[in-house]
């Protein structure tokens, strides 16, 4: 595979960290808290797509080889995880009178308990959309490029949730009442802002966007009652990367993470091309950027980057 | 002040919520008791039990001396707790593609200074930058150990994990052959629900035994680590700690010796983990571990060694305790269930005892000093007095 | 501002100060924090038009009236009014909907946002008229108006205290809530502030201010009120209590 | 209070209540209570999952018939797919419920962890069900109802080699299981392994790996790797564009995979399975009440589950205590090489109840034969599945 | 410069610059403060105060210039170097000491406590426990005089802002440092306690600590300092004692006002 054949594929998975991350880290920077749970939500969103898709089905056309049934069943994955996560912080978070690390184990209460709940109703087997999987688009095969219709609608969709976002954030007042709130919740009652509105708002926002990830991540791999869960350790890897709470950043942390993931054959082959001396430091180096190693490359990457970027990619307090 | 010196005054001084940690201990441990002779409960399982509760009381003191303490965060639990356990491992297992046969003391020693040095070389680069990059570095630390123990095979044993390890009284005079020499003793104090005590159950004996003396090691240097300038200077970092700097602390240096402290704690987990069962494999330091020792201290009450102790017991009744209420039938599928039970567990924790279950309630003030002072622990202005019922904030 | 509020009351029991009805007015007010009690019995009283200073001692609940006035604590006991209508253990966002402003001692700007934004964000309960009230205000307070795209972090001490005045008057509130408007403030700056102080009470805005500064605090006021142990302990006009020799001793540092 | 001696008391692994108990055999009416460690939570969750159905069908031929006028009751405990959990479920079952039988576990690292930590030094019976690792073989103490994976192993590399490739690419699943069988492949196999690179199990993507085995040039694949995963690489793959001729092992086979996976997307690939003997008139009636029962095709997997629970039944009927040492006696000699051949539990029983002795009966599985060795491997059987309109067909058999 | 003044100059500011983006907060300043004296430092809001304490501090570094203290260049050096070499300062607005309470936040000003090394907790507890009692009766001492000793034992957090004003300063002065730099001691206290800080301040000074101050509070500045230094954008635009600087055209235009 090429350079560019690479980069394709990260872009892709990058596409599903993102979504991924920024509900996270909106979260984390106006409810205060680091959401373990927020894998589980990705898994909600997944599920209930997967529901919606068996009963409604194809709905006639499709566009990038996916049924239209499949986008309606995207919007209600998306509505699901939102609503479970307002559900959630209306019944569980907003009662509760603890600092923002007991959010935190509360989180992984409630994680557990979506995940059993996920598994006692669907099984513990993996599953996927039933949709025709399709072969690489053709013309993109020369340059070593191998990405299907799936992969552009998936990185196609995420783009236009991320934009939509971006636009939310910064020509309506929520984006900046979310700052002020994260900034001082106090201050931020006294100025006017309904803080728990903004907050619902957060949930829907952060969850909906992890319901989306879900889907895609359904349609990019499989859905499994764990499939949000094991991908939650590179999506706080990408969160704090970008610097924690900022949402730009985990844009930025979510794509690095998802390219370095899928680079690292690249990076063997850069290794072993390079001249290193002397010898047993070229072997050493060798056998350590293997895929064996992929995880911690990532990570190493990361704290690299963290040395060049002390407060994340994208610097301090930033959004 | 200890419970030895001075039982009443020690009891006096109890806040509401250790009144009622202590009586549902007391009360939970009273319970376990007549279950045991009753032979509802096995004591050899008790005693496992005991040890594993042991072992998280070590990883949340470890933790909480770290993050309870200095606020430092670590999400590399999982691999100092491997160190310690592949540490002690590779020195004594007969497996063990390095090394292997040598007493377990030795085992001991290497582990902790192999997790000496690996808290030194994270620390170093990281301690002195923003708090998130001990964080980051941490969570990458954790999967760059695991990733070498499960593929450097030269060196680990890769996948297959080592076996052979002995138990840690190996070797020793009297205590390696002690459950062996052990009677094997019948109680029978429910008449038609005999108890025995074999071979087994020294083992587990001695196994606890040595929990304890970790763990209550552990304990008693925390302690008065704790509750002193020391520990003062720790807490004032965790909270500002450019105010520490302003007054003339080496914050660097102190962070250093908080994390280095927890860490090779959290080695000890490792050992006694080793030793208690047997076998280590590369899936020991799987991050589920790091997770658990967090939902212990922080169920504990961060920053409060008790409550670390309580937390570790927390974490084994939730997660093993939960094998019970499984026995129950219930028309749906068992599978999930222990795991929808223990998120239940967790999330009522938080609802109903908010601070942690037992929260930092003492001053860090070196306990001679303020009984000595004979100050009034109560404000005396006449404005604050206690109202029941009240105001929100 | 709402001037209607104003209209509405006129006709309903006459207070006992001369037939004005107060536009806030805490009365019996117990109220603390979590278990501990800070106001005893504590009544204070904003009439139209007012400025009203709050002296004392550090610690004797200066901040706490305003606090539980503007809905940041809740009356154990007595009541907030507000135009006659009992306001305790409203919302602070609400209360600031009802033309109630609010100052903070501390913590009083949002530090990760501009100043531009800070104003922003006193604006939000705003129906619109924002971009000219905000202009107006930079007129007001070059100080801040130099700085408008900085981080609210980076400022001054000073700087900060004017900014966040200027953050309440956004919402042209009936009446202004302050904690220490000149603590930190260089003195020509915060003669400028008790200047504006006065201004904004000209166009009709009734203040009840929280002043160390006692001579320029009292200076400007109409009436004010020493509290001492969450209880007011004496009650006048700038005069009375300047002049009262005990007052003076014991809190004014004369 | 009294002292026994050490063998006294038929010397069962636990002290529990329960296991004293039992010891007297026939006249009480309380069920025999045996203990199991499965994957219900975890990583290989999906396993546990299937094992379940196994035990289940298997319990109710048990309990059909009986075992001297008792019960079959069968504690499960979840290992979490993890050695700390198999442990504490392990623990539980022998010191505190007192079972004198174990079936378990999964996963072979867990299995071993089990066998090293709890039953090593007592008499429990430890019977794995599904672990194939090569490890296992060195603990006769340790039975296992799975063929070891050695055979498997020899037998891929007879295929590929006979194929006609002297070139293959590898996979494997980064654990026990999957080292030990590669290990195994690579010193049988005579051709050149160009690629051998582990994978960690539940990634979201595999395509880095599937790349690089590309890129290897090799034409043959070989995936040592549970079917989530094996899934997982297969549409990527197929999403690809990459051609390969792909060979399997044990676990990448199943109903999920192929329902999983597009059609002709793993046309002709050939995986060697531990097998049931399929053509068998038991595995049928089997078959078609599993089917009848769930709605699904048995896997081997839950055909060793099933068979974990019968053996275990047969052998304590043959035994004249419930105790883990009359246990290690029996155990092997119900399903052992003497004795009349018989298929079902029914059968086995009635032998067993007409005064047979554990040497007169030799249950046939329905996942083979059983006869475990003398490490406690089962003989087993193995079969060459090839893909073929993307449905397994059993085109080759082996004798382990 | 004699040896003799360089003796006698305990806090030596040279040229000192730092700037913000494109604005410099400290425009070559330089200044001295003499061994003993109360140096006042006044200027507008904006003036660049506290930038010059956090440089001198250690808690920015500078763009250019030097700080010495006691004769030795402390520029560049850690905050709790510079504080070791005797140099301690407070802050603006008050730090607050989350989970813990009022005197354990005050026990933490006190330098070079044998308890805060973890071997001489085990090696020698009994130094340790005699130091601890000696700075818990020294800070009971302060609190009292600062009336404060009420608040003891309540939480650093929950105490009203003037209270947490007096906090930081206490515990500055219980680090018994040579030079004590106060950033608003006084802003938000109130008058009648400020005037009797205001006798501390001067107790202490004649007992021999060295302050740098800076407050807005005339009445207070004027009587206690001596000499002045006023800073105007970063820079020293005048220096000397109280009524010369009081009467300057160029400080009452751009700070005091005519209301002064
Ligand atoms: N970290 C920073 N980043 C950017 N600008 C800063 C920073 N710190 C201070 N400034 C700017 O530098 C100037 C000087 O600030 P400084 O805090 O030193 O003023 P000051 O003299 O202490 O004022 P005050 O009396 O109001 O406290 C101000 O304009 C301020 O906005
Ligand atoms: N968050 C809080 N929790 C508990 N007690 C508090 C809290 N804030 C203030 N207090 C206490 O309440 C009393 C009154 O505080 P308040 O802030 O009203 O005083 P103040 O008169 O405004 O003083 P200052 O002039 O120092 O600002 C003080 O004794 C203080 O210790
Ligand atoms: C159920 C199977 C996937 C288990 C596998 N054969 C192992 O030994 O690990
Ligand atoms: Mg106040
Ligand atoms: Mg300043």
């Amino acid at each position: 595979m090429t350079v560019l054949g690479y980069l394709a594929n990260g872009l892709v998975f990058s596409s599903i960290i993102v979504l991924g991350s920024i509900g996270l880290s909106l979260v984390y920077s106006i409810a205060d808290f680091a959401n373990f749970a927020h894998g589980d939500t990705m898994t909600i969103g997944a599920y209930s797509a997967l529901v919606t898709f068996g009963a409604v089905g194809g709905l006639g056309g499709a566009v990038l080889g996916l049924p239209y049934g499949f986008f309606l069943a995207l919007i209600v994955g998306i509505a699901v995880a939102a609503v479970v996560a307002v559900a959630t912080e209306k019944l569980i978070y907003e009662p509760l009178d603890v600092d923002s690390i007991g959010l935190l184990i509360t989180s992984i209460g409630i994680a557990f308990i979506y995940r059993a709940v996920i598994q006692i109703r669907f099984g513990s087997d993996f599953t996927r959309f039933d949709v025709r999987p399709l072969r690489p688009i053709e013309a993109l095969v020369p340059y070593g490029v191998r990405i299907t219709l799936h992969d552009v609608a998936i990185f196609g969709s995420a783009v236009a949730l991320v934009v939509g976002l971006h636009v939310l954030l910064q020509y309506t007042d929520l984006g900046r009442k979310m700052r002020a709130m994260a900034d001082n919740p106090d201050l931020a009652r006294v100025s006017g802002i309904r803080t728990k509105r903004v907050k619902l708002w957060t949930w829907v926002i952060g969850a909906g966007l992890a319901g989306a990830g879900g889907v895609f991540l359904g349609l990019f791999n499989q859905l499994a009652p764990r499939m949000g869960f094991n991908l939650l350790l590179v999506i706080f890897a990408a969160v704090i990367l970008g610097g924690i709470g900022s949402v730009y950043g985990a844009m930025a942390g979510g794509f690095l993470i998802g390219m370095i993931n899928q680079l690292t054959p690249f990076f063997s082959n850069v290794v072993e091309a390079l001249p290193i001396r002397p010898n047993w430091l070229a072997t050493l180096i060798e056998n350590l950027v293997t895929i064996e190693y992929a995880n911690a490359i990532a990570f190493v990457i990361m704290v690299v980057v963290l040395l060049v970027r002390p407060n994340g990619i994208a610097g301090e307090g930033a959004t | 002040m200890s419970l030895l010196d001075d039982p009443k005054a020690a009891f006096a001084d109890l806040t509401r919520p250790e009144w009622w940690v202590l009586g549902v201990s007391v009360a939970f441990l009273l319970f376990l008791f007549v279950a045991m002779l009753t032979g509802g409960l096995s004591p050899t399982y008790f005693l496992f039990l005991v040890g594993l509760a042991g072992m998280y009381a070590l990883l949340s003191f470890g933790l909480n001396a770290q993050w309870g303490f200095t606020g430092l965060i670590n999400f590399s639990v999982a691999a100092f707790f491997g160190i310690g356990a592949y540490g002690t491992a590779l020195m004594t297992a007969s497996g063990s593609p390095i090394a292997g046969g040598f007493n377990p003391l030795v085992g001991l020693a290497v582990a902790l200074v192999v997790a000496f040095v690996l808290a030194l070389l994270i620390g170093i680069p990281t301690l002195r930058l923003r708090a998130d990059y001990l964080a980051i570095a941490s969570l990458g630390l954790a999967e760059v150990v695991r990733l070498i123990v499960l593929n450097e095979r030269w060196l680990t044993n890769g996948s297959a994990g080592l076996r052979g390890i002995p138990g840690f009284f190996v070797g020793w005079p009297v205590l390696s052959t002690f459950p062996e020499a052990m009677p094997g003793l019948r109680l029978e104090v429910v008449p038609g629900s005999p108890v025995f005590l074999e071979t087994p159950f020294w083992q587990a004996s001695l196994n606890g035994l040595l929990v304890v003396a970790f763990a209550g090691g552990a304990y008693l240097v925390l302690r008065r680590a704790h509750r002193s300038p020391w520990g003062r200077v720790l807490r004032t970092i965790r909270s500002d700690e450019d105010l520490a700097r302003a007054l003339g602390k080496n914050t660097y240096s102190f962070k250093m010796q908080s994390f280095v402290l927890g860490s090779l704690i959290m080695a000890l987990a490792g050992v006694f983990y080793a030793h208690l069962n047997l076998y280590v494999g590369p899936g020991d330091l799987d991050p589920i571990t790091t997770f658990y020792a967090w939902v212990a201290v922080i169920l504990g009450g961060s920053g409060s060694n008790r409550g670390a102790l309580f937390g570790g017991v927390v974490i084994v009744t939730i997660r093993e305790g939960t094998r019970f209420l499984n026995d129950v039938a219930l028309p749906i599928d068992p599978a999930p269930l222990r795991l929808l039970l223990i998120g239940v567990v967790i999330v009522a924790v938080m609802r109903y005892r908010p601070q942690g279950v037992l929260p930092p309630q003492r001053e860090l003030i070196w306990p001679s000093a303020v009984d000595g002072g004979g100050t009034p622990e109560t404000p005396d202005s006449g404005v604050r007095e206690r109202k029941g019922g009240g105001g929100d904030e | 501002m709402s001037d209607g509020m104003t209209d509405d009351t006129t006709g309903a029991a006459d207070g006992p100060h001369g037939g004005t009805d107060p536009v806030l007015s805490l009365s019996g007010v117990d109220s603390g924090y979590g278990e501990v009690q800070v106001l005893d019995d504590c009544s204070v009283r904003l009439d139209p038009g007012e400025i009203v200073c709050l002296v004392g001692p550090n610690g004797a609940g200066k901040s706490t009236v305003l606090k539980t006035a503007f809905g940041m604590l809740t009356p154990w006991t007595g009541t907030v009014e507000y135009h006659g209508r009992d306001i305790g253990g409203m919302a602070p966002e609400e209360i600031v909907r009802e033309g109630i402003g609010y100052v903070p001692q501390t913590d009083n700007v949002f530090g990760s946002l501009t100043i531009d934004e800070n104003l922003r964000m006193g604006g939000v309960a705003r129906d619109g008229g924002l971009e000219e009230v905000i202009e107006t205000l930079y007129d007001r307070f070059p100080i801040i108006d130099e700085k408008r795209g900085s981080k609210a972090k980076t400022l001054s001490g000073g700087q900060r205290q004017v900014l966040a005045f200027a953050r309440a008057l956004v919402m042209e509130p009936d009446v202004l809530l302050i904690d220490e408007p000149s603590a930190g403030l260089a003195p020509n700056t915060a003669d400028d502030v008790f200047e504006d102080v006065r201004e904004v009470n000209d166009m009709d805005t009734a203040i009840l201010m929280v002043e160390q500064n006692v001579t320029k605090g009292l200076g400007i006021s109409d009436r004010g009120y020493v509290l001492d142990q969450g209880t007011v302990r004496f009650e006048g006009t700038p005069e009375e209590l300047l002049n009262d020799e005990e007052v003076s001793q014991l809190y004014l540092g004369g | 209070l009294s002292t026994t001696d050490d063998g006294g008391e038929g010397g069962e692994g636990g002290e529990g209540g329960e296991g004293g108990e039992g010891g007297d055999g026939g006249d009480s009416t309380e069920a025999y209570e045996i203990g199991m460690v499965d994957s219900q939570t975890g990583s290989l969750s999906a396993f546990g999952e299937r094992n379940q159905r196994g035990v289940n069908l298997a319990l109710s031929r048990v309990n059909e018939i009986g075992i001297n006028g008792r019960d079959l009751d069968i504690v499960v405990e979840d290992s979490e797919s993890e050695n700390q959990g198999g442990i504490a479920a392990a623990q539980k079952l022998v010191n505190q419920d007192g079972v004198p039988f174990l079936i378990g576990a999964v996963g072979s690292g867990v299995s071993l962890a089990i066998y090293e930590s709890v039953i090593e030094g007592t008499d429990v019976v430890q019977l794995s069900q599904n672990s194939t690792g090569l490890n296992l073989t060195e603990f006769p103490g340790l039975l296992r109802m799975s063929p070891s994976g050695r055979s498997q192993s020899l037998a891929l590399s007879n295929l590929i080699t006979d194929d006609g490739y002297d070139e293959v690419a590898i996979t494997y699943v980064n654990n026990d299981y999957g080292q030990s069988l590669t290990d195994a492949f690579v010193d049988a196999y005579d051709g050149e392994v160009v690629y051998n690179t582990p994978h960690d199990q539940d990634q979201q993507s595999y395509s880095s790996v599937i790349s690089e085995m590309n890129s290897s040039g090799a034409d043959a694949w070989l995936f040592i790797t549970y079917q989530a995963e094996f899934a997982t690489m297969v549409n990527e793959v197929y999403s690809s564009g990459y051609e390969a001729q792909f060979y399997g092992a044990d676990s990448v086979s199943g109903d999920n995979v192929l329902e999983n996976t597009p059609e002709g997307s793993i046309e002709g690939m050939k995986i060697v399975v531990p097998s049931a003997p399929v053509e068998e008139e038991n595995y049928q009636s089997f078959a078609d009440a599993f089917e009848s029962e769930y709605g699904r095709q048995p896997t081997s997997w839950a055909a060793y589950a099933y068979d974990c629970v019968i053996n275990a039944a047969l052998a304590i009927q043959a035994a004249d205590e419930f105790s883990g040492a009359a246990l290690q006696d029996t155990v092997r000699r119900v399903s052992g090489p003497e004795g009349e051949e018989v298929t079902s539990f029914e059968a086995a029983s009635q032998i067993l109840a007409d005064g047979g002795g554990p040497d007169d009966v030799d249950y046939q599985g329905v996942s083979g034969p059983i006869n475990f060795d003398e490490n406690g491997d089962p003989v087993g059987f193995l079969q060459v599945l090839e893909v073929q309109d993307h449905a397994y067909e059993g085109i080759d058999f082996i004798e382990g | 410069m004699s040896d003799a003044d360089t003796e006698n100059v305990v806090l030596r500011v040279d040229d000192l610059q730092k700037s913000f983006g494109g604005l410099a907060a400290t425009d070559h300043a330089t200044f001295d403060v003499e061994r003993g004296t109360i140096t006042g430092l006044i200027g507008p809001n904006g003036a660049g105060k506290s930038t010059i304490f956090n440089l001198i501090s250690g808690f920015y570094e500078p763009d250019g210039g030097t700080v010495e203290v006691n004769g030795t260049d402390v520029t560049g050096m850690e905050p709790y170097e510079v504080a070791e070499r005797g140099l301690v300062r407070t802050f603006q607005t008050p730090r607050k000491l989350e989970g813990m309470t009022v005197r354990e936040a005050m026990l933490v000003g006190p330098r070079k406590q044998p308890g805060e090394s973890f071997l001489t907790l085990f090696t020698s507890p009994g130094t340790a426990a005699e130091s601890e009692s000696a700075n818990l009766a020294e800070a009971e001492r302060i609190l009292a005089e600062f009336e404060i000793d009420h608040l003891a034992t309540q939480p650093a957090t929950d105490i009203s802002g003037g209270q947490m004003k007096l906090v930081e300063l206490a515990r500055a002065m219980l680090a018994e440092p040579e030079v004590l730099l106060l950033d608003e001691p006084v802003a938000g206290v109130n008058p009648t306690l400020a005037k009797k800080l205001k006798e501390q301040i001067r107790r202490l000074n004649e007992q021999g600590t060295t302050f740098l101050l800076i407050e807005h509070d005339m009445e207070f500045v004027m009587d206690l300092a001596d000499p002045i230094v006023v800073l105007d954008q970063g820079h020293v635009l005048t220096e000397g004692p109280p009524h010369s600087v009081r009467n300057d055209q160029r400080v009452i235009d751009a700070y005091l006002g005519g209301g002064a």
